[in-house]
């Protein structure tokens, strides 16, 4: 198995693959040459430059990789090739399982606007709007009078909030549609944007599908991920405190209907957009492994890279709907190397210290370690930290003391933003909904946390730098180390 | 190593610290060893503490039975999750991690608040800018940060040029 | 809350009272002040040289620093004070809540042979044997030619072993009968022996309670613990591979009457031997919370220690036995000091480096770090590793992985020996009972791993000894920096 | 730091190993640093490998495409999960851990070969003892353990009386 990914994400492919015996084949660019996922594969290849455009976007060097070695089967993770139609196709054509849908299911449901039409005739209720990419500005300007505004506009081809504009009235409508399409260029190679009504404090909440080549389909539940910035999720929970067993029901049918439909295999997830009223609306589909899988796993005891390898070699599901039991609350945490004090800019570098947090109900999903440096090249996630308990109520308390344990030192982290969200009243009471966050942020500075007595501080700061010689004995010796290893590697070895 | 260890051990010291923008001295017994019972005075004020070092940089205070969980981060320590950053006047400082120029009058630095690559150079020596004017504009992670001139005056440096890579701290232009 | 105990379990208890807003008072022995038990809690105190007799053993000094600070309950933990009725007495007289069962059903359940009164009383099915303790050996040999040989001596205050012998012909009883009693004697402080049949080849299998005050009590499942070593467990799961529903069930039931029947409140835990035809007998019951829990809590998906902290302020307890569905499978390995080359002996001292397992479904209970300094004094236990999976060889195949990611540096372990079970076809194939391991390891050494090529080995060793003097800048120095803490402390910080 | 990790690489090096009872001669390219490609040599075997440090005691070697995940572990290192002891016949070694007389005829040596405490000694100096007879019974954790002579001979040292705390490796009984 060829993981053509980096990062947690493969470190998690390469730990199931053990797990089930199957040997693993890892892939690095220049900066990953000393990440965890090369140290835990059985074997590992350079595939080129640290940019992901040089590397880990490089299907045709990977699937040459894949050929030399004999691989059998990759696994794309999230991001890069995971939902590149052309890259399945070419492992297809080379006979190598891509751990995924087939490419056609990916065409029809990877695009938006194909994705809406697949949903319209699956009966799926979705949002007012365009069905198809918006020709230009005039007949924007017509679907927008129909549905009437506000109306957002969003990229055909995007994600990630990249390509979206909300347009509140039509003066503002041809300058938002010039921007959106320019950055939809920009992003995704296709300018190409539509249209549709703008929910008022919509909760996006996504129902987890896993397929067989058997025509069997089950729905593992919802997360719900309205705690978000700049349109990226940064909180995701299982399940949703607002969705009921009926409307679980509805929305899990639907969007099995949805992948069948076109013909869906192996691991899927449909987004929604559910009002006030608890309407839900289709969004779109993503057709890979969500980041979020994990709260997914804690709350129905199953796991889903187990269960992808397992569809991928044409085994039939081994659950039935039936069989689908959600239990307790699960909590993510997208830790991300970034600085909440400066706008919540990358903070990559060097990580000098790592104190992780413990004990039960915790999970980390995390490749990062003591010494290892934060590349600029690639996303700052550095962990996903996930706090099960049976109630919401006890693992949003799990979590926040799982935080209080957490150091990381010599980069930014948004840690002190998630304390901040997991002790605001309307967090804990689950009034959230996607532009909770910003409202949050926008409200003013945090509140000031409990406070250790200055004169404790100023002991303590003290007694640090008198032993200060041995710390730097230690810690920046870590950083020498790679520092060092980084040189050597790019000077070839020599002094 | 016993005897490294020991060597770590230090004469009568006085630590002069600023923590949360104020001044402090701190006095640690002579002959001090970061572990177990010791007086210390933080500006006269007296405090009995008990310290260990459990690793390099984690420690274990307690002060009349309070205990503190304490890890160095660069020139912070954090303490019960919440980081307070310091500096340190004396020979065996952590100090030098400042940029030059902050918070002084005369002329001002912009320096890269991240490592990253510059994408665009706004200003060029002998301009003229608006406090708030944007003069750099680096991006790490497809994220882009238009960095901003903190002052009314005259750029009289330039030390960034597109496509350069650059540390956090490094210092990118220098308006006077 | 006051914790009245160290290492994992005291920072188990730690961190759940920090989830529920509790502050938390730890002691600390000589021994331990940079222990992370200490590191973790609000408030610590010293309370005696390292020895256990002098420290955590020494219920008046815990209570008088309860008094000091006024904590209004204490945590005992497992082992130490956890069974001791009197303490349980002295902190009601002092109005300080203990965290277990009301002295008077310690009493009655503690004593295995009282216990077994009021088992019989219960209707409990247990081995044929002595219920009382025994007068002489007269008595013994009468009691032994009753029920037919083999039979088993066993102390009545005794656990884990000690003052056990098992008798297979007449003759041999007087000689074990002496051997017994004085062992218990030095054990336990009474040589009162008991004599029951002897099960051949029996499974150890547990049920876990959990009572309230009001009367209520639920049992949440089974354990089954037949891997052992010298009486002492060495492997936990759940559920048991050999327990039916309906057998589940029985043996809950019965356990719960017995709980019922002597007022019992809070967390404890009926052993059972089971025999081939699944008859199964009542053995003992532990009066406090299990070393194993936490294969319980991933089945159940509860938290206990949470549980004994709700139930002991008086609340009912917030579930029905209806409400209790086991999940998945969970494996617990009891990583211990010590050196399976040299008969398993305890292997105590300083922790060079550490390199601890992760991932989906891994979870450690563990209270050391590189840099602490295992201690002579106290029960050799590192880590509990425990994995849980969907299935019982998912669970296995998870722990292999995990075993495989370990490295603990600087003293020997027990994780070899856990590789040799999990690969082992009886184990997997859950043929096992309390002989097992024993038979295993008789039956010779362990089976040749998968080896690396000599010449890479020697590579590496030659790589990491040009590195050394790098190498000696840091997990020496830990070692230095702990040793020399050490040595301050002793010798009052001056050099 | 950059120096400072940089001065770590050293001269052309040959080490001498002890590997599984085994002696290996490696050699490893002039101006290595344990990083990146090198061509190194076992017995005169060329080995071609790829090594990076991740942090210190933690490496990662390539040998064509095999990728193995090693830790150090005092005189060991762990590889795959399983741990292969080796000696280092060098000045910079890590050798000195082995405790005296070990292997060797004439004088042989009882180690602890834990920590714990002297409980028993079972034999004066001057005895006459037979192999495999116990001298010495140390406890750690409650449980005992009786050390037995290596050899018939003579004791001609007793370095342990009941109540010493021992160190692993501390000679307890010498027998000629």
């Amino acid at each position: 198995m060829l993981i053509a990914n980096r990062g947690e994400i493969a470190l998690r492919v390469i730990r199931a693959c053990k797990e089930m015996g199957i040997a693993t084949v890892a892939v690095y660019s220049d900066a990953d040459r000393g990440a965890l996922h090369v140290l835990h594969a059985d074997e590992a290849y350079r595939v080129g430059p640290a940019p992901a455009s040089e590397s880990y976007l490089r299907g045709d060097l990977i699937l040459e990789i894949a050929r030399r070695v004999g691989a059998d089967a990759v696994h794309p993770g999230y991001g890069f090739l995971s939902e590149n139609a052309e890259f399945a196709e070419a492992c297809a054509a080379m006979g190598v399982t891509f751990i995924g849908p087939p490419a056609s299911a990916m065409r029809v449901l990877g695009s938006k606007t194909r994705a809406r039409q697949a949903a319209d005739a699956a009966g799926m209720p979705r949002v007012p709007g365009s069905v198809t990419g918006l020709a230009d500005v005039a007949e924007a300007l017509r679907v927008a009078a129909g549905i009437g505004y506000p109306v957002m506009l969003k990229a055909a081809a995007g994600g990630g909030g990249k390509g979206m504009r909300a347009v509140t009235k039509a003066e503002e409508l041809a300058g938002a549609f010039a921007a959106a399409s320019s950055e939809a260029e920009r992003s995704f190679g296709s300018g190409e944007v539509y249209l549709e009504k703008l929910i008022e404090r919509p909760r996006h909440i996504e129902i987890q599908l896993m397929a067989d080549e058997h025509g069997h389909c089950v729905y593992l539940g919802e997360r719900e991920c309205s705690v978000q910035r700049r349109h990226q999720k940064v909180i995701e929970e299982a399940p949703s405190a607002v969705v009921s067993e009926d409307l679980r029901r509805r929305m899990g049918e639907a969007a099995v209907r949805l992948a069948l439909s076109a013909g869906y295999v192996n691991a899927g997830t449909v987004e929604f957009l559910v009002d006030a009223e608890q309407n839900f609306y289709f969004l779109e589909m993503n057709t890979r492994l969500q980041v979020e899988h994990p709260v997914t796993e804690m709350v129905t005891g199953l796991d889903l890279v187990h269960l992808q390898l397992r569809v991928a070699m044409g085994e039939p599901l081994p659950l039935t709907q039936e069989d689908v039991r959600l239990r307790g609350h699960a909590i993510e945490c997208r830790i991300y190397a970034e600085d909440p004090d400066n706008n919540f800019f990358p903070s990559p570098g060097l990580i000098t210290r790592l104190v992780r947090p413990g004990g039960p109900g915790i999970r980390e999903d995390c490749a990062v370690f003591a010494g290892w440096t934060v590349p600029l090249d690639y996303d700052p996630m550095l962990s996903k930290l996930v706090a099960f308990a049976p109630t919401r109520e006890m693992a949003i308390d799990r979590m926040l003391r799982a935080l209080d344990e957490y150091v990381i030192g010599g980069i930014k982290t948004n840690i002190g933003l998630f304390r901040r969200i997991l002790t605001d009243a309307d967090f804990r009471a689950a009034r959230i909904d996607t532009g909770y966050l910003e409202r949050m942020l926008a409200a003013g500075p945090a509140v000031v946390e409990e406070s250790v007595p200055e004169d404790v501080v100023a002991v303590v700061a003290a007694l640090f730098a008198v032993t200060a010689r041995r710390e730097t004995a230690v810690a920046p010796d870590v950083a020498a180390e790679s520092r060092w290893a980084e040189a050597g590697r790019r000077e070839g070895l020599r002094l | 190593m016993g005897r490294g260890g020991a060597a770590g051990g230090v004469a009568p010291v006085t630590v002069w610290l600023e923590v949360g923008g104020k001044k402090l001295r701190v006095e640690l017994p002579s002959g001090l060893m970061s572990a177990g019972a010791m007086e210390c005075a933080v500006d006269g004020r007296a405090l009995s503490v008990d310290a260990r070092m459990l690793e390099p940089g984690v420690m274990s205070l307690l002060v009349e039975g309070r205990q503190y969980r304490c890890v160095l981060d660069g020139d912070g320590v954090v303490i019960g999750g919440r980081r307070y950053g310091f500096e340190v006047d004396d020979p065996r400082s952590l100090q030098g991690r400042r940029g030059a120029g902050a918070g002084t009058d005369g002329p001002r630095a912009v320096k890269a608040p991240m490592p990253g690559r510059v994408v665009r150079v706004l200003v060029a020596a002998g301009d003229a800018v608006e406090e708030g004017q944007g003069v750099v504009v680096i991006e790490a992670m497809k994220m882009q940060n238009e960095l901003k001139s903190p002052k009314a005056g005259l750029v009289v440096r330039v030390g960034a040029a597109v496509g350069d890579t650059v540390s956090s701290g490094d210092v990118l232009v220098v308006v006077e």
